[in-house]
């Protein structure tokens, strides 16, 4: 690998469904420790790129490689144990559990492995993942709703547990799906600032986002997709002067 | 020091062994209090407490496992047959059984979920009560059932020299396990049967089965294979049917096909959706429901009809025998299948969910005074 | 008095210390309380008898099982000394009173088997432990029977079976605590092939269908032996699924196998719904090798014919009685089932009701409900006047050795009952047989087990 | 050895149709309102006891007990008179004669009453529900639907004879030119293939070429759009189920010539016709008839003593062992589109 900051490695991957080229050509270096967003109209292939990602679809060819590891034909939870894990565009949360569980199995996720059968020992002696899953609900500002049902939760605060069931994996990759779409724009600044604290960490994000505020905010380094093709790649003061991508954003139905 | 189990847990452990033990008790005046019901309780009980470790925790429905509950009757009969009289090689060799078997059925029903697993594991069964009913007579003696008779080898027996007069009957450590040394034999099993349920429901791999069933996609995308997960449960509730199984050979040691017939399947599903879905007492109380029902209301006749409604005038208690009667003694399914669509529809969560919003009901008006009538629960 | 001291001392015997220790140990009070309370199972203490009655009131058998509780609600009635007395009057020797049983006026309770070895068992079990039933009877399926009579065994509760015709039920599986008066198998084998020979000729090429279990294979095999042994060819024997609807697909090979006679070995719904089949299939109007296409139905009921209609015209098979014969026994027992339910009784009825007056007969005989002295007065019992001309009861199989009916399928019936005709009455000498060709053990009737 | 395949094809093709007719009504209903509809044996089974039912009253009775005179086994004589025959004479005696074909036109407005009530009373709460709780409610309708007619008509089965012109085989070898007698088959069961083939045709066309049909469709495809384009498509697909019902109970109806109807024949089918719609693939019409037909020539073929000899005990399990290697190797059965049906 040419750059050795490059964690994520998207090497020429075609996503065909059909006749349709959802994907075509794509090439991504995504460096550690940076935030890096991708835009683009809808259908450009942005959520197609994600699950290509994280193994919910396979490429029709080319490959994505993670830390020197092909994550191709790879399953999802083999490259979530690879330290990737996503947020969803619609939260994809254990509704019928509780938020202090739905945050506790990521957490047991990473301690225990991809399986582990550790049915005679008691949840309450997890004091420790306990512990660790009320201080992050403690970050996201979510202590006071541990006892709740998932289910019951406003959209914002699904969101908001799900990036606080991602993180508390601390993966090296966190890959965010619209993470602030559908919120108010009160809930919005509070995502932003959580994402930016995690940045501080150094955590490498992937995010795809329409609100230009957030992107703007956060990204390192923006790619822009349209019509599955990368027209645009750089800093975000490169990209908001390419002409490419202002015609795309005009001529893309929004 | 980490807790063992939570306070509320061991009471409920402690209430529900409580309640099986002294069975035959309270229930005599129910007209239940004999040793066959009361071991079919215990028997059924363990089958439902079982299932809902698959079905209730994870939320595959298996239309299938009454082909774990025959195996396991039939594994613990050749025991009998070929090692010994004692009931705990056979407990041990029916539940080893079933759960190989469950293991090679589940590995390959689990590749598919939905309604696809259901037919799967419903096509499973069928096969194996076909083939019980028929080619595999040699092992199963088909539709006459595997019984003991004078001859069977039971080497073990042998070995140590130990005869016995009559009709060979099984034991444990020589004490004979009919009637209620049967019962308490049972009820043994189950109050473990329910604390090892009670504690895999409390355990992280209970919580996974539970993440499983509300979102098999995130448990996917957050690191952890859901298959031998789903597997494992499959091959514990399983492991119950066959337990069950061999109790049922244990008390009553003649194995027949019919209790691997679909219809077999079908009636546990009934008793845990009846008693509450995912609970831990409420599978029990379903499968106790349903075996009191048919045992007790299928007795019901005109007769006891008759002397029930004499109170009221002639004409009247006419009528009301006429329509009871089409609900008990021989149409005392159509009881149970009334009894089934009115708790699907409004009782999704069973009998359990009954008590619980009658609970909270008494709750609400006991803490508003005692002038307050009963609130109207609104409408769904 | 004698008798009950040996049950009570011998049961202790039993009891070795370890058992002893777990006993007064484990078990609470209750348990042991019911052993020493009575001194073999569901003696009756009381001025009531009750017999467990095990009727398939559901499933493949149900029109038999609903035929045999009517017949037993009868003979109850009579052992009473209620209605017309029935074939009390008729039994000879008999020691009946009319006045019940050793003076206690007979009950009875029922539990649907729904034609399932498990169900039956699980009724008889129930009818034993909660209803104090002194004798278990019924059934209309082999397996039900085996099922019922290893339990009956384990219990030491006399069982007197309704309607099984496997070779097992008195052969490999036979139970000192079993008594059987229906016929078997082999003996259709034994009276149907002379006649078959005689209306069919010696040279004919057999097909048999057969349900696949026990009872359908002992069936086919003592009719393979018995047509084979006329000089019959044997084509094919296939195995059906018990409870199979659709035939279809096992007839069709038959047109065109060389066969010329096709041999049901089914029974109840199955069979019915087999011959119907195979009738609409164009067997009865066909022509192979030369000859009239046959069906053959080696054991059938007059239920079954009913339920098969037209199909079963000029068809034979064989029965364990029929209600036109014209003996006194079977007249008197045709008159008092008929005035009572409108309709004559079927074999299953017969039967039924037969068993439940030997019964209640050896009772009054031994003078004691105590099983092992009933089961003496019921081995070796000779008698006449049941409708099947002098008969005994076996001692060493258990099994009634009487003659046996080969019928034919009535061509021109005058009511809906009136659907078979008994071709020939075969003698009793003639469908005896050695009982050790079956194997089997009967076990000891002592020390009685004791029920809860 | 041709003539033994030849009728055998031709038995599998008659069991298929049975199949394929059953299934039918059943991918309708998944098709449509995306229920699981475990009570569509049930529907199969009341049809047939319309065909009972309809049978009952053409043979009514007027019986006269003649108290002077016993019948053979002692009671009282009764003279029996038919009803019909009496009111309407040779024209009685035909609509006797013919009631099994006839109860298709009384079937057709119950089962269509019949599924609408359903749907509208019952099924209609279950759309928003998991496919287990849509399986438990109808499992559940089906178990109280079985008993009420066991309530009714009694435990045993009631023997529907049919019509006289068309019982015994008929000679096809003969007709297509062949030796006689050698490939016969019952009429009935040509009667019924016919029958099954014209209704499968009917539903297809009825769904292909009229503008019901179309919109239908499109709702099957995507209920959401076609709301969007402001037809009620709640409506239609209520008629869809009561038409689902309208082809189990006329299946039902010329199935009882066949097989006596008892109140567990829809249970009976009820397994069966899921593995059929299962191997087709869930939602799939095309995939429901060809799995149909499929699963009957196995079954047929499997029956026979040569292929038996090799495998025993073959002809029990076929279908099953089928639908268990179908479902492994393609996921969503024969036709089946993806991501049906495995929440």
């Amino acid at each position: 690998m040419a750059n050795p900051n490059v964690v994520l490695h998207v090497a020429d991957v075609h996503k065909r469904f059909g006749g349709l080229h959802a994907l075509s050509d794509i090439d991504l270096q995504i460096e550690e420790g940076k935030t890096h967003a991708i835009i683009g109209p809808n259908g450009a292939g942005k959520s197609t790129l994600l699950n290509v990602i994280i193994g919910k679809l396979a490429p029709s060819s080319g490959q994505v490689v993670f830390d020197g590891n092909v994550l191709t034909g790879k399953k999802p939870y083999q490259i979530n144990q690879l330290g990737i894990a996503r947020v969803f565009q619609t939260p994809e949360i254990f509704a019928d559990l509780s938020v202090l569980h739905n945050v506790m199995i990521p957490a047991l996720a990473k301690r225990d492995g991809m399986f582990t059968l550790n049915m005679m020992r008691s949840l309450e002696s997890e004091t420790g993942i306990r512990a660790e899953a009320e201080h992050m609900l403690e970050d996201v500002g979510m202590l006071n709703r541990r006892g709740m049902l998932a289910g019951s939760l406003s959209r914002g605060d699904k969101r908001r547990m799900e990036l606080a069931m991602c993180l508390i994996q601390h993966p090296r990759l966190l890959l965010l799906d619209e993470p602030t779409a559908g919120m108010s724009r009160h809930d919005t600044n509070t995502t932003i600032e959580l994402l930016k604290k995690i940045k501080a960490r150094g955590m490498t994000k992937v995010i795809i986002e329409h609100d230009m505020h957030v992107v703007f905010s956060l990204a390192d380094k923006i790619s822009v997709l349209a019509q599955g093709r990368i027209i645009a790649d750089g800093t975000p003061d490169q990209v908001r002067g390419n002409p490419k991508v202002q015609e795309a954003y005009l001529g893309g139905a929004h | 020091m980490p807790k063992f189990m939570s306070r509320n847990d061991l009471l409920l452990f402690a209430g529900f062994s409580l309640v099986v033990l002294a069975m035959p008790i309270w229930l005599a005046p129910f007209g239940a209090g004999y040793p066959d019901l009361l071991q079919r309780f215990m028997i059924f009980g363990i089958f439902a407490v079982g299932f809902n470790i698959l079905f209730g925790l994870t939320g595959y429905l298996s239309f299938g496992h009454a082909a774990f509950f025959g195996v396991g009757s039939y594994a613990a009969v050749w025991s009998f047959k070929l090692l010994t009289l004692d009931a705990i090689p056979a407990m041990i060799f029916a539940v080893v059984i079933s759960g190989l078997f469950a293991l090679v059925i589940g590995f390959l029903c689990l590749r598919r979920s939905g309604i696809y697993f259901s037919i799967l594991t419903l096509a499973f069964a069928q096969m194996s009560y076909n083939l019980a009913y028929s080619v595999l007579t040699p092992i199963t003696n088909g539709e006459t059932g595997l019984q003991l008779t004078l001859n069977d080898p039971r080497v073990l027996d042998a070995a140590v020299g130990q005869g016995f007069v009559g009709q060979p009957v099984p034991n444990l450590l020589g004490q004979q396990l009919s009637g209620y040394a049967g019962f308490y034999f049972c009820a043994s099993f189950l109050i473990l049967g329910f604390f090892i349920a009670q504690r895999i429901a409390g355990s992280p791999f209970g919580m996974m089965l539970k993440a499983i069933k509300s979102n098999q996609t995130r448990m996917q995308f957050t690191g952890f294979n859901t298959r031998p997960y789903a597997l494992s449960a499959f091959v514990i509730s399983g492991m119950y049917a066959g337990l069950a199984g061999a109790l049922l050979a244990v008390t009553d040691p003649l194995a027949g096909a019919e209790r691997m017939q679909w219809t077999a399947s079908g009636e546990v599903v009934l008793m845990t959706i009846l008693g509450g879905v995912g609970t831990l007492v409420g599978p029990v109380i379903g499968a106790w429901i349903i075996k009191y029902f048919e045992n007790i209301l299928s007795a019901l006749n005109d007769n006891i009809l008759a002397r029930f409604w004499s109170f009221l005038p002639e004409g009247v208690a006419d009528v009301l025998v006429k329509v009871t009667s089409k609900f008990v003694g021989d149409g005392w399914h159509l009881t149970l299948g009334l009894a089934f669509v009115i708790v699907v529809i409004f009782l999704p969560g069973g009998i359990m969910e009954g008590v619980r919003r009658v609970a909270a009901l008494f709750r609400r008006s006991g803490s508003s005074g005692a002038k307050t009538a009963p609130q109207t629960q609104p409408a769904e | 008095m004698t008798i009950l001291k040996r049950g009570l001392s011998r049961r202790r015997v039993l009891q070795t210390g370890m058992a002893g220790i777990i006993g007064s140990g484990v078990a609470p009070l209750v348990f042991t309380k019911g052993a020493w309370a009575q001194e073999f199972c569901n003696n009756p203490t009381g001025d009531t008898v009750v017999f467990g009655l095990n009727l398939p009131l559901t499933g493949t058998y149900a029109e038999e099982g609903a035929d045999e509780q009517k017949a037993y609600e009868l003979a109850i009635a009579h052992l009473n000394g209620e209605g017309d007395g029935g074939l009390l009057n008729v039994l000879q020797p008999s020691a009946l009173k009319g006045n019940g049983i050793l003076g206690k006026k007979v009950t009875y309770v029922s539990s649907d088997s729904q034609t399932k070895s498990d169900v039956a068992r699980a009724g008889a079990t129930r009818m034993i432990e909660r209803d104090g039933a002194i004798m278990i009877t019924g059934g209309s399926s082999s397996g039900e029977a085996i099922a019922v009579q290893g339990l009956c065994q384990e219990m030491g509760v006399i069982f007197m079976a309704g309607l099984t015709h496997s070779n097992d039920t008195t052969g490999k599986d036979k139970r000192r605590y079993g008594f059987r008066h229906f016929f078997n198998a082999y003996q259709s084998g034994i009276g149907l092939a002379p006649v078959l020979g005689d209306a069919y000729g010696k040279d004919r090429r057999a097909y048999h269908l057969t349900a696949d279990y026990t009872w359908g294979w002992t069936q086919e095999e003592s009719i393979k032996n018995a047509t084979e042994g006329l000089g019959w060819e044997t084509v094919a024997a296939v195995r059906t699924p018990l409870g199979a609807t659709d035939y279809s697909q096992y007839l069709t090979p038959i047109l065109n196998s060389g066969a010329d006679v096709l041999i049901l070995n089914h029974y109840g719904l199955d069979m019915v719904n087999s011959l119907t089949q195979a009738v609409q299939f164009g067997m009865r109007d066909r022509q192979a090798n030369g000859k009239d296409f046959q069906i053959v139905t080696p054991l059938i009921s007059e239920l079954m014919a009913k339920g098969a209609g037209e199909s079963v015209k000029g068809i034979f098979g064989t029965s364990n009685w029929h209600w036109n014969l014209q003996d006194p026994g079977s007249i008197a027992f045709t008159k008092s089932f008929g005035a009572k339910y409108g309709s004559p009784p079927s074999q299953a009825a017969h039967t039924a009701y037969v068993q439940a007056l030997l019964y209640a007969d050896a009772v009054e005989r031994a003078g004691t409900f105590y099983p092992p002295e009933v089961i003496k007065a019921l081995e070796g019992f000779e008698f006449d006047g049941m409708g099947n001309g002098p008969t005994v009861y076996r001692a060493d199989d258990h099994q009634c050795i009487k003659s046996v009916l080969v019928v034919q399928g009535n061509e021109s019936p005058t009511s809906e009952f009136d659907v078979l005709n008994v071709f020939q009455e075969i003698d009793r000498d003639t469908v005896a047989y050695d009982p050790a060709i079956f194997g089997g053990e009967l076990g000891e009737a002592e020390p009685v087990p004791m029920c809860a | 050895m041709f003539e033994v395949i030849f009728l055998q094809f031709l038995n599998g093709l008659d069991k298929g149709a049975a199949y394929a007719l059953i299934a039918l009504g059943l991918t309708l209903v998944f098709g449509t309102l995306g229920v699981v509809n475990f009570a569509h044996g049930a529907l199969f089974m009341l049809g047939a006891f319309c065909a009972v039912t309809v049978r009952m009253f053409l043979t009514m009775e007027t019986v006269t007990v003649d108290p002077e005179k016993l019948s053979p086994w002692g009671s009282p004589l009764e003279i029996r008179e038919p009803l019909v025959q009496a009111w309407f004479g040779d024209f009685g005696a035909v609509l006797v004669n013919y009631s099994v074909p006839l109860s298709i036109i009384i079937t057709i407005p119950i089962m269509l009453v019949v599924g609408i009530a359903l749907e509208r009373g019952i099924i209609k709460h279950f759309y928003k529900r998991s496919h287990a709780e849509q399986i438990l409610v109808t499992f559940g309708l089906a178990i109280v639907a079985q008993e009420v007619i066991k309530s009714v008509y009694g435990p045993n089965p009631i023997p529907q004879p049919m019509p006289t012109d068309l019982r015994g085989a008929a000679d096809i070898g003969a007709f297509l030119g062949m030796q006689a007698n050698i490939i016969t088959y019952p009429i009935w069961r040509l009667v019924y293939f016919v029958f099954a083939a014209v209704v499968i045709g009917g539903v297809f066309a009825f769904l292909q070429f009229t503008t019901f049909g179309m919109v239908v469709r499109a709702g099957m495809a995507d209920r959401e759009t076609v709301g969007l384009l402001g037809i009620n498509i709640d409506r239609r697909f209520t008629i869809m189920f009561g038409l689902a019902a309208v082809v189990a109970g006329m299946a039902g109806v010329m199935y009882t010539p066949l097989l006596p109807p008892n109140y567990h024949l829809g249970m009976d089918f009820l397994v069966l016709s899921f593995v059929v719609v299962v191997v087709g693939g869930m939602g799939s019409l095309p995939g429901a008839v060809a799995a149909g037909f499929l699963l009957g020539i196995l079954q047929s073929s499997a029956s026979m003593n040569q292929v038996k000899a090799v495998f025993p005990g073959i002809d029990q399990i076929i279908i099953y062992l089928v639908a268990v290697i179908i479902l492994l190797v393609r996921p969503r059965g024969l036709f089946g589109r993806r991501g049906v049906m495995e929440a």
